[in-house]
Parts: C-alpha cells; structure tokens; sequence
C-alpha cells in the first residue's frame, strides 16, 4: 500500500498558489474519496509589514519527508502533500500548505491536523517579523507542545 | 580544515554573524569557550539544540565535532 | 463579531470547481490566518457509474444554514462555506466542499470536521448508485452517529 | 384542495410514485391507511421522520396535515 500514496514535500523560496497544490492531491488519487487541506498565511495584524522565515537546510526537508511517511504509516492516506514557504513574505502570502487524500474522511483531515500540529518540531523555521520597519523575532509559544502531546494520548 | 559553527535564527543576531570556523576537533566545552559569554548562556538552556553533520543531537554535552563537520546551534522554533 | 463572518451555503446541481470555493473562502479574511478545507469526491470503486443525490428542498438549505450558524456559534470563523451537489453525478465529481477560515488554525480545522459530521443530519440527502446498469440506494451507517458523538462528549 | 404525501429516497421505490393526494385533514392513523401496508410498516421504523409543512416532526404520531400541507416522509440518509 505504501508506494502507492502520492507524495510531494516541497520547500519553496517563491509565492506558490495552495489551489494548486490542493487539487493536485486530490487528482492523484485513484479512486476518489476526500481530500483534506489547510493553507496558513502570513497575517497582517498589529501591523506587520513582512514576515522572514529561517530554516536550517540540512534538517528541514529531511523532517518534513519524516512527517510525511509518519503520517502514512499513521492514517490511510492516497496522497499527502506538505509544502513550505522560506525567505521573505508579505502579508496575505501563503506560508504552508498540507493537503491528504484518503479514501476516508476521518483520515484525510486527521492528517493534515497531524502534520500541522508537527510540523514545528520536524522542521526547524524561526520566523521575524518586520513591524514599523523594526523586524522582531517571534518567540516559540507554550500551545505548540500542547498541540503535539493531542498525538500521545499515554 | 576546521570546524563551522552555524549560529540559527535569534542566535545569528546575538552572535552577530552567520557562522565561525573554529579548529577541529571540537567537544562541548570547546564549543562553549568558542561562542563566547552570551550565546554559552544561550546554549544552558534544555530547549537550544545543537546539530552536528546534519543530525540533532539527543545530549549536546557529546559533541564530537571533527575537521569539516557544521555545527548548527538551535534555538527554539517561533510559535505561531 | 458575528455580522463580520463570511458564510456561502450552497446546493448546486451543476460541477463545481472545489478550488475556487476554497480560494474565496481564504480571500475573504481580512487579516489571513489559515483556511482548512474537505472536499468528498465520487468514488468509482466497485464499479459505481454514476451517483444520484436526492434531498427534501425545504429541509436541505435550511438545515445546512442552521449548520453554519452552530459551527460559527462553536469556533472562532472569519468565514465558513458549505456547497453540496444534488441530482446525478459521475465517478471524480465533487460532491460536497467545506471551508472554514480562521485566525486560529485548530478553530478552522475542527469547524471543517464538525461540519462534515453534521452534515448528514443537517440536512436531507438519499443517494443510489448505478452499478452495471443498476440502480442501488446506498443504506445508512452505524458510523455517521458515531461521527455526531464525536462533538458532544456528555 | 387535499394534503400531498412525498416518498422521498428508498420509499419512493417502494410507493411507486413521487407523492400522492389524500383528503384533508390527516392524521397519523389516517397517514398508516393512505400509504398501504408496505410503507406503513417503513414509518413503524423509528428512524424514519416525517416533515409537516417543511417542518420535521419531533413526534410523527402527532401528525396534524391540513388543507394544502405537505408530508414528506424521510427514510434515513444514506451513509458514506
């Protein structure tokens, strides 16, 4: 079952369109049932002008092509997409995009939840944000261990 | 050929470069004498990790870094 | 907080194209967060030729509004969209797109899985399936009630 | 003018046809008469509904059609 699922696991530097993405999880499946997305975007609150993202090469796409055979091995999925933003965005730009195609529903959203609540600790991004044109680091934040501890119910 | 630290995200405005070369080999405490005062304080703390040819180590204390390897310091994630 | 909200509850009997739902729910946030989104498709497993949906009008909308109206009323949503087919279908149409955008990305995620859930007793739909020039109405399933407890834990 | 019954999904296989017209008023007990035996032992079923004037019944033996209603007699969804 495992080299069947579609798989795409991008890091990208330029703006990238999530429709895209989305829909091409779910053509990729063969016979069709759900897919599942969620699209993260730069936010322009408390007047942020643009948002820098950070990673450490060697480690991110290596942990996000982790997360992606963890989320297979996990749920019964056709497809799993996760795509990543680095450098420098403006607000509205899409940052990340998991979309998974599963014959079913419960699986295919489950596992975008999965890879969202994980891709923090799979991959390392530190994210500044420019505001009155004074770019300020953004501190790591008590909910994410929280978000991780929902997969390990003991 | 030496040893490249990698100082990541918060860590590279504290240290105030991207990167330093420092000579092979390097062990924990070499490592700590290296970066100086501040970024030491930064690297006590549980939640700063520390990559070495291109693996997270599971303790830091046992770096072992050799001619040519990078030495990434982590500090944590951004939130959000 | 609540007059802000988008909301775009509709049944078509036409193709419809998921990605243009996903991408207007996401644009209408002023300030971006996430959207998260399920698509279901028609399956063409075990030889289905064709789907045909029928549901009780005066139920059918109603229902899926009031829907809307909980999941808005249980999540912090900047905008929430429903669309459902009806009438006959083939093998890779979408049948039903849920969207939810929220600045917080659990809220958007959930607000998705909780409308799906619902969406059987909200609304009204009988579906059969052509299989090798026959017509079978598929039978309910002891899951879907599964899927509503799911939400109320009492 | 009369009530009209609608068989909605499975039942309207079972009845034949989209909807019928009956004599107003109809009752619960009137209802069981008008659809014949076959759809009369569906609506025992407790997961059948039945909407009266666009509204479903919390209680269907509480059927009260007048004049011009509508009943809409609702199997279960069909699952998937």
């Amino acid at each position: 079952m495992a080299e069947a699922v579609f798989e795409d696991i991008r890091l990208l530097t330029d703006l990238f369109d999530p429709q895209e993405i989305i829909r091409a999880t779910a053509d990729r499946t063969m016979t069709k049932g759900g897919a599942a997305s969620f699209t993260g975007y730069v936010s322009s609150n408390d007047g942020v002008e643009a948002l820098e993202l950070s990673h450490y090469e060697p480690l991110t796409l290596t942990g996000m092509k982790k997360l992606a055979i963890a989320a297979r091995e996990r749920f019964d999925l056709k497809a799993i997409t996760i795509v990543h933003r680095v450098g420098r965005m403006t607000p509205g730009d899409p940052i990340v995009c998991v979309a998974a195609a599963s014959r079913h529903r419960r699986d295919a959203i489950n596992a975008v939840d999965f890879c969202m609540d994980h891709l923090k600790s799979a991959a390392w991004f530190w994210k500044r944000e420019l505001k009155h044109g004074e770019w300020h680091w953004i501190e790591p934040r008590q909910a994410d261990h929280e978000d991780l501890a929902r997969w390990n119910p003991e | 050929m030496a040893v490249t630290i990698l100082f990541l995200g918060p860590l590279r405005d504290k240290a105030g470069e991207d990167s330093r070369a420092v000579a092979a080999p390097l062990d924990w405490t070499g490592l700590i004498e290296a970066v100086g005062s501040e970024i030491a304080r930064e690297l006590a703390d549980d939640r700063v990790n520390i990559a070495c040819g291109g693996k997270v180590l599971s303790d830091k204390t046992t770096l072992n870094a050799l001619d040519g390897d990078e030495v990434a310091l982590l500090p944590p994630v951004s939130g959000g």
